[in-house]
């Protein structure tokens, strides 16, 4: 049994559809990276997962099942149950989710309940310093209320952590701390990962798979390797294409052309569609249906039929990219000088 | 745009109801406030739809003289509270400093007048009536508000927005008006229908020492304040305003919850 | 103080008093000096601990006082209880209950009805109502707290109710206000997601963080609370504070006025300095903001 | 110059009065911004890069040194700087206004300069990539990302002569961040403003930024054109940095 | 006129003989405690000295320990107390018999020499009294037991001033050697003794042992509770807190009416209310005594009585009605025009559209008075506004400044034991207190004079009928009605007696008659 498995969620906001038909399965100690362009759906995904969504969400279509419960029709007290024996949350941003009012110590006693060691969680992430479990949160640095909230999460040892862009706003060295840190923790307790993450190629580097998603769809989903490394999907190709990371000094970089959509009701077709340079006409109206392409799920009427592929060599998923990017066969990013 | 809740709309047309109801007052419907009709203490019945007070007067056209009365007096008066501790306590809040901190211990060593000396200092002043009852739940109430007020705006004054508009140059003004005052405009919905409630009271209290309302004006302070001697012999004397206040404020308050609830664009979350 | 009108002489000396006679008592009381040396003198005998003496009674007005307080400070801490116990818990219902439709309607009706009955209609109700029918509770027979504590509180027990109806309604509205502020920050989300009980939500995150300005209030109207207990005393006829300065400034009896209004000043000073440090304990974030902006 | 650091030391006071910790977040620092320049700085966290542009936007005072903008002392009266510099702040959560919609925050420094809004709002939307219906939505009805581009939106839409970006992309997809930077990039040579680009992100900044500064522990301890300190860092923290890219 | 010892005692019943309104079971066993409520302390500079007090609530408190030489009794006849009985041997000597065995409650016999000197001190004293007193030239013990007062002229009020409290006998050996200070300590010779009094809270009496009239008092100790809310003192007599107390409200047995055991009695008294209209205030139309006739004419005094004092009061001239010898107010010049005189009264003295304030003080039933009045005057094109203030800001204004800056005020007197007393404040030279805003007009004083030196009987009525009518053609103070005074009694703990009227606004008077039935 899948530990997440999410099946056509559909979730709209008053004027917004966030998800418009996302599936997702994740099984008990994997983990997930769930890419996606800003707007896409992530962070609605991953509160779905737990049910947090603000009160003006809707769910209205699917499901989510955590551990086979379905968690949106669970009473409130299987909820809380559910959410306190088999998920972990991370917010993105550390700060405001600790209570700004309680000592770091305090916070991290609550969750672990009498007779738990403090000392031994914040050292897990790395925070040994005694002041830490005596300092408010306004008087952590960024880095390290993020590993408190770290600790927070992972101290229940839960089935499932959701960890939403836990290192956007880190610098690179700490980022790779803290990252170290979760995925060490969740691999000796053998926590599933949902990794909400802009980065790809940081999410392709530590996840075991990846899933990509656009306008509040899952368009993409298989091994990290393979996602990367073997093109499926027009926009998981065009997003590989477009680090700024990749890009020499004075080459000016193409992003993906068009805009993201912001949905208010079913999309008639593909949602990427209108910036797809392989789009066809059937694209526009017509759903695609998930297709196996070796071993990912690809949401894509070509899916399969094209053959998209790394421009200036291979794209090297482990690790840091290389000088170029991921670009489509056909070769759309021109160099220009600044 | 979220919309008024139904409590709040049902809040909202019974205070349009209060206010036609004593508009009707100085047109004339309704009779004469002050003229003795009939027998004292008569029940209601017809010439006196409401009975008739200890002056043999109809209670109907003195409530809704008295409605009027209320209503002007106290919306005056915690609109200028208003005013004022939005003013004293968001310029305090954002401000700091020595400076502030000294008026508003001032402010705060006047709430600490009981209520009648301020009132008998005020009307020294002004002489007893309407302006010195204003004057006084002006300053009974202005403090409590200015120090919620002052609290809500030392929060607001940290964030990042507020710094935003202050690199872009916004004037001071600008600053407190467009980014602190929406920002503590829910405290001061419900502090201000709160002081309404107290405008109320302290306006009762004062017309019955005798520095409010002056007789034979009618205000519903006034008209409880007497309905209350007669409570038992006359109920008809406290029931008839009784329940017209406690309509007034009832809806006050849910309109003023309903309000702060619209000022605040984000929406709740449930614990569960 | 003296700045009241109407004067103490005709007051205390009856309308048949003689302008010698008016004088002769002025002189007394050092009435017709300069107002403000009548209060440097003042002030200096505070200093020294003598709140001067009554010129009614004749009595010490320091001593009455402290006579009266424990009834005044009885009546408000058992107000201000109710108001804390009765209020926060209906504050946090409400917020908590609040949908977007409209929720916690009987809650909201509620606490806005506590703020519309005025005390002395309610205190006159109850005074009916209690001696009327034996209903358990006594009025008008005050007994000291020392004499008999369960008498006593048995006599305190309506007073105080009716005192604390309005404050627990405005406790109530203010709590929900704040509770609706706490709401939407993130870190109530951070304990949901840690599928941590409501009650526990409200316990251990809410109530601090909604606290300021709750404190605020439940503190300022510790001084309202003592305006009230004016009337509450003066309708169930408890010998306090309030019933001492309603009588006093009724009499222009300056001194008892005085000092009166000196310990309510005081009170009131030493109750917003207790404020502060709550709140700043409660907050660990104001004590480091404070005085940021130059 | 359009700003001037010079020998810049901020200490902030922390705790009770009887235990003050004292904390140096900027420990002589000196560095400058030419006209239509951008520059880079990056450091680690808490080394004093928010510290160091609250002092260049003149909202934190320095304990020590001076600081000069467009050649002179910041003014007393903050309106004369008015539409001559804005900032994209740190923290997107807290940098918008939760109750003015979207197109209210954006066009706020155009009404601040009495300019009329005309279509710039919806144009800037645009530019960061927002649809113009975003204009009417409230901050708390975006995604991060979303957020941080509004906050974007309002510093472009007046065209003004500095701008300080801290983090300024941090929360956004690849994809989304080549289309800012290149619309910084855009807007800096069609009218060439000067900029502080502060992030942790080492490829964002040398994508954008002609020099850049290192900080560490409230010391600036490498400035370089941006092309000799992604080849040849000097000092031994920007090669770990580097390193760690 | 002689007296004999009578003291009101006989019908066991509870319906009351004649000038009753309640009278004391004595066959009920006399003992316990008992509680009664007023609603104010007394609350003068001058302490309790009882030849200062000079308003009825201190009266009412000091009578429970101070006597005076003679009483008055239910239908305001003079009657003895201390004095045994006294003669006139002329119209200006007045010998009274002391009683033997009087104690003072420190044990010390009352002689001769306290009489005296009580009355001396009196009269050398600032106090109001001194002038009720009349024209007393000298007083003197006269042998043994007795004590002689000569008067320089005849002056027919002189026992009922008497018959007052500050009229009492002080213990003057002890005031003399100072070893009692008046004003700090009660001591007297009536039939309680102070136990304990905290000012505005409560006084404890407890019974005078050496007290000379055996049998009396009848309970063994007094707790007066002082409660100014009217809800409060309702509220202590439902609960059997208090046995007795006195209301404010004209219709409070309306609202007594359900409860059981409590009797609410409403006695008639001699104090009236009336308005003070100011003659003195520069500019004022009021100094037209045409203008104030008009006023007078216009005030309907019944409808004052039936709606704003409920039925209780009774219209009254300066002769407080309800006095033996008082005028008959329907008799009076003004009670015979119409409101087209007072019209047309005030179009002759150019004052058509006349617009003027009335002060009053927020204590009902004045604010009930003064709207009245302002109905009433409107009927004549009067605009009347009406300024309400608390007692102390109201005497500020009326009595403190001199010339007085109000235009009209309200207020009411204690109308005393007898007709001629009350019409002495008509003189402001003699009354002092109301020169401020009163002009003295000879002729009405020299009728005042005249009447007071009247004995009793039909000539002297005529003479007050005189004043009456003077004065309600001055107007510059307009009697209005009778002040009620309402009692209620708990009937299942108290059995107490009451005088249908009072001329000394004592509720008290008779506290010492009342039978306890059950202690609380
Ligand atoms: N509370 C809300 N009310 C209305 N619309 C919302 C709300 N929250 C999010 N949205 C919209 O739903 C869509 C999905 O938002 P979500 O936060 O899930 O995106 P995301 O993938 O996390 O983006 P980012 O990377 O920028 O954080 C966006 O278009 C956003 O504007
Ligand atoms: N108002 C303040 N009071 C006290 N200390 C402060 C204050 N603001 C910043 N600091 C401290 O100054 C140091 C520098 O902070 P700053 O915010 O400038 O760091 P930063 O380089 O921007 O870090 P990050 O990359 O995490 O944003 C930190 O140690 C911080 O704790
Ligand atoms: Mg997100
Ligand atoms: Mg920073």
């Amino acid at each position: 049994m899948s530990l997440l498995s999410v099946r056509n969620l559909v979730i709209d906001y008053p004027r917004t559809r966030a998800l418009d038909g996302a599936d997702l399965t994740l099984q008990p100690g994997e983990s997930l990276g769930l890419v996606g362009e800003s707007g896409s759906g992530k962070s609605t995904l991953g509160s779905a997962v737990g049910r947090l969504l603000p009160t003006t969400a809707r769910r209205t279509d699917g499901e989510v099942l955590v551990a086979g419960e379905p968690v949106f029709e669970l009473p409130a007290a299987r909820l809380r149950h559910l959410r306190r024996k088999h998920l972990g949350f991370v917010f993105q941003d550390p700060i405001a989710s600790l209570d700004p009012t309680m000592r770091v110590g305090a916070q991290l006693r609550l969750v672990l309940g009498r007779g738990g060691d403090v000392g031994f969680h914040l050292a897990r992430v790395r925070l040994d310093d005694p002041r830490v479990p005596r300092a408010y949160p306004h008087q952590l640095s960024g880095g390290m209320a993020q590993r408190v909230a770290i600790a927070m999460a992972m101290a229940t040892s839960p089935e499932l952590l959701v960890a939403d862009e836990p290192t956007a706003a880190l610098d690179s060295q700490v980022r790779e701390e803290v990252s170290n840190v979760v995925f060490s923790l969740a691999a000796e307790a053998g926590t599933g990962i949902l990794w909400l993450s802009h980065d790809l190629p940081a999410v392709a580097r530590r996840c075991d798979r990846v899933a990509v998603m656009y306008g509040g769809r899952v368009v993409e989903s298989g091994p990290a390797r393979e996602v990367l490394g073997d093109l499926a999907h027009p926009y998981t190709a065009a997003l590989a294409g477009s680090a700024p990371a990749a890009a020499a000094h004075g080459v000016r970089l193409r992003p993906v052309p068009g805009r993201p959509p912001v949905l208010d009701g079913p999309s008639a077709g593909c949602a990427f569609a209108p910036r797809c340079p392989f789009a066809e006409e059937r694209c526009e109206h017509e759903r695609p249906v998930p297709v196996r392409v070796r071993e990912q799920d690809v949401l894509c009427h070509r899916a399969g039929e094209l053959e998209l592929r790394v421009s200036q060599g291979d794209a090297v998923p482990e690790g840091a990219v290389s000088e170029g990017g991921v670009v489509p066969q056909d070769g759309a990013v021109s160099e220009v000088k600044a | 745009m979220r919309r008024l809740d139904r409590l709040s709309i049902g809040g909202l047309v019974t205070l349009l109801v209060l206010v036609v109801f004593a508009l009707g007052s100085p047109m004339g419907i309704g009779g004469d406030p002050d003229a003795i009709v009939g027998p004292r203490l008569q029940p209601p019945g017809p010439g006196w739809w409401l009975g008739t007070d200890n002056l043999g007067r109809s209670l109907l056209p003195r409530v809704m003289e008295g409605v009027g009365t209320t209503l002007l007096l106290s919306s005056v008066a915690v609109l200028v509270t208003a005013a004022l501790s939005a003013t004293f306590g968001i310029v305090a809040g954002y401000r700091g400093g020595y400076l502030n901190e000294l008026v508003m211990r001032l402010v705060e060593v006047l709430y600490s007048f009981p209520a009648i000396v301020l009132a008998i200092l005020v009307a020294a002043v002004l002489g007893p009536g309407q302006t010195a009852a204003l004057a006084s739940i002006v300053l009974v109430t202005i403090p409590l508000m200015t120090r919620l007020v002052r609290a809500a705006a030392v929060a607001v004054s940290q964030r990042d927005y507020v710094t935003s508009a202050v690199i872009s140059g916004a004037r001071l003004s600008r600053v407190l008006v467009r980014h602190v005052l929406p920002n503590v405009a829910g405290t001061i919905a419900v502090q201000g229908t709160y002081a309404l409630s107290v405008g109320i009271a302290v306006e009762g209290g004062l017309s019955f020492l005798g520095f409010g309302v002056q007789p034979p004006q009618a205000s519903l302070g006034v008209l409880i304040q007497q309905g209350g001697t007669y409570m038992i012999a006359a109920p008809w004397l406290i029931l008839g305003p009784g329940v017209v206040l406690v309509a007034a404020i009832l809806a006050i308050n849910v309109v003023g919850d309903g309000l702060r609830d619209r000022l605040e664009p984000r929406e709740t979350r449930t614990l569960t | 103080m003296r700045l009241m009108p109407g004067g103490f002489a005709e007051t205390v000396l009856g309308p048949f008093a003689t302008a010698e006679q008016k004088a002769a008592l002025a002189a007394r009381y050092g009435l017709d000096q300069a107002v403000f040396i009548q209060y440097g003198h003042w002030l200096a005998a505070v200093a020294g601990g003598d709140f001067g003496v009554s010129m009614i009674s004749r009595q010490p007005v320091g001593a009455e006082l402290l006579a009266r307080l424990p009834v005044t400070a009885e009546l408000t801490v058992l107000a201000v209880l109710a108001s804390v116990l009765a209020g926060v818990p209906l504050g946090v219902l409400t917020a908590v209950r609040a949908r977007p439709e409209g929720g916690g309607a009987a809650g909201r009706l509620f606490s806005g009805l506590g703020v519309s009955v005025p005390e002395f209609v309610l205190g006159s109700l109850v005074v009916f109502v209690f001696s009327r029918y034996a209903l358990g509770l006594k009025v008008g027979s005050w007994v000291p707290l020392t004499q008999d504590p369960a008498a006593n509180l048995a006599t305190m027990i309506l007073p105080a109710a009716v005192l604390s109806i309005f404050s627990i309604s405005v406790t109530a509205r203010t709590t929900r206000d704040a509770v609706m502020g706490v709401l939407v920050e993130p870190y109530v989300t951070a304990a949901v997601g840690r599928g941590e009980s409501p009650w526990f939500i409200v316990r251990h995150h809410i109530l601090r963080n909604a606290a300021t300005p709750v404190v605020t209030l439940v503190g300022t109207t510790i001084a309202y609370l003592l305006g009230g207990a004016l009337i509450v005393e003066h309708v169930f006829n408890l010998p306090g504070v309030g019933s001492y300065i309603v009588q006093a400034v009724g009499r222009r009896d300056y001194a008892v006025v005085q000092a009166g209004v000196l310990l309510a000043a005081g009170v009131f000073i030493v109750m917003n300095v207790l404020i502060d440090l709550l709140v700043g304990v409660l907050d660990p974030r104001l004590g480091v903001m404070a005085g940021r902006r130059s | 110059m359009i700003l001037e650091l010079d020998d810049v030391t901020v200490t902030f006071a922390a705790g009770p009065p009887f235990r003050r910790i004292h904390l140096d977040a900027m420990r002589h620092v000196t560095l400058s911004v030419a006209e239509g320049e951008t520059l880079g700085l990056v450091g680690e966290s808490g080394s004093g890069k928010t510290t160091t542009s609250r002092v260049a936007l003149g909202l934190q005072r320095p304990t020590a040194g001076t600081v000069k903008f467009g050649g002179r002392p910041f003014p007393r009266r903050r309106r004369e700087l008015a539409g001559r510099m804005q900032a994209v702040l740190q923290h997107p959560h807290w940098s918008l206004n939760p109750r003015m919609r979207v197109g209210q925050s954006v066009a706020e420094p155009l009404s601040v300069l009495g300019r009329p809004t005309g279509n710039a709002v919806t144009e800037v939307l645009e530019q960061v990539g927002l649809e113009a219906a975003f204009a009417g939505r409230y901050p708390h009805e975006l995604s991060g990302g979303q957020r941080q581009r509004v906050s974007i939106a309002r510093a472009l839409v007046t065209r003004p002569g500095f701008i300080v970006f801290d983090e300024a992309v941090s929360a956004l997809d690849v994809s989304v961040q080549v289309q800012i930077l290149n619309l910084i990039k855009d807007l800096q040579s069609e009218y060439g403003f000067s900029a502080l680009f502060i992030s942790h992100d080492l490829g964002a900044v040398r994508y954008v930024a002609d020099r850049i500064a290192v900080m560490r522990a409230g010391e600036i301890v490498e400035t370089a054109e941006t092309a000799t300190f992604y080849s040849a860092p000097s000092h031994e923290y920007s090669k770990q940095l580097l390193e760690a890219l | 006129a002689t007296g004999t010892t009578t003291s009101p005692t006989a019908a066991a019943q509870e319906s009351a003989a004649p000038g009753y309104l309640a009278l004391a079971d004595q066959s009920l066993p006399s003992g316990g405690t008992l509680n009664l409520q007023v609603h104010i302390d007394s609350g003068a500079a001058t302490g309790y000295d009882p030849q200062l007090a000079d308003v009825a609530t201190t009266w009412q408190l000091l009578s429970l320990s101070y006597e005076t030489l003679v009483t008055v009794g239910p239908d305001f006849s003079v009657q003895p107390l201390l004095a045994e009985k006294w003669d006139t041997p002329s119209p200006t000597e007045y010998v009274f018999h002391l009683r033997k065995g009087v104690r003072f409650s420190n044990g010390r016999e009352m002689t001769a020499g306290d009489v005296v000197g009580s009355l001396k001190r009196l009269l050398a004293s600032k106090s109001v009294w001194r002038g009720q007193l009349g024209p007393v030239k000298s007083a003197a013990a006269d042998g043994d037991g007795r004590v002689k007062v000569t008067l320089s002229e005849p002056y027919t009020p002189f026992l009922a001033a008497l018959a007052n409290v500050p009229a009492a006998v002080l213990p003057m050996k002890e005031i003399d050697d100072k070893s009692v200070d008046p004003a700090t300590t009660l001591l007297g010779t009536g039939p309680y003794v102070v136990e304990n009094h905290r000012q505005d809270v409560s006084w404890t009496f407890k019974r005078n042992d050496t007290y000379w009239n055996k049998g009396k008092p009848a309970a063994d100790a007094l707790n007066i509770t002082i409660a100014p809310e009217e809800a409060a003192r309702i509220a202590a007599l439902q609960n059997g807190s208090a046995a007795l107390a006195t209301l404010g409200n004209v219709d409070s047995s309306t609202m007594l009416a359900g409860a059981g055991n409590v009797q609410v009695k409403t006695q008639a008294t001699t104090d009236f209310y009336y308005l003070m209209l100011n003659s003195l205030k520069p500019g004022s139309k009021l100094a037209d005594p045409k203008v104030r006739q008009a006023i007078a004419i216009a005030l309907d005094n019944q409808q004052i009585a039936d709606v704003a004092l409920g039925g209780q009061g009774k219209p009254t001239a300066i002769t407080p009605v309800g006095l033996p010898g008082a005028c008959d107010p329907a008799a009076l010049p003004s009670a015979a025009k119409s409101v087209d005189d007072a019209k047309a009264l005030l179009a002759e003295a150019g004052a058509r559209n006349l617009s003027f304030t009335l002060t009053i003080f927020s204590t009902e039933p004045a604010p009930a008075v003064a709207q009245v009045i302002q109905q009433n005057l409107q009927q004549a094109g009067i605009t009347v506004k009406i300024e309400q203030m608390d007692e102390a800001s109201w005497s500020g204004k009326v009595y403190g400044k001199a010339p007085a800056d109000f235009d009209a005020a309200l207020s009411w007197f204690a109308g005393y034991a007898d007709p001629g007393m009350v019409t002495k404040w008509w003189n402001p030279e003699t009354a002092g207190f109301n020169a401020g805003f009163m002009k003295p007009d000879k002729e009405l004083n020299t009728l005042i004079d005249a009447a007071g030196k009247e004995p009793a009987g039909p000539s002297r009525d005529k003479a007050l009928a005189a004043v009456c009518a003077k004065a309600d053609a001055d107007a510059q103070m307009i009697p209005l009605v009778t002040r009620p005074a309402t009692v209620a009694f708990r009937t299942d703990a108290l059995s107490p007696s009451l005088y249908a009227t009072e001329g000394y606004g004592n509720v008290l008077r008779l506290v010492a008659d009342a039978r306890v039935k059950k202690t609380q």
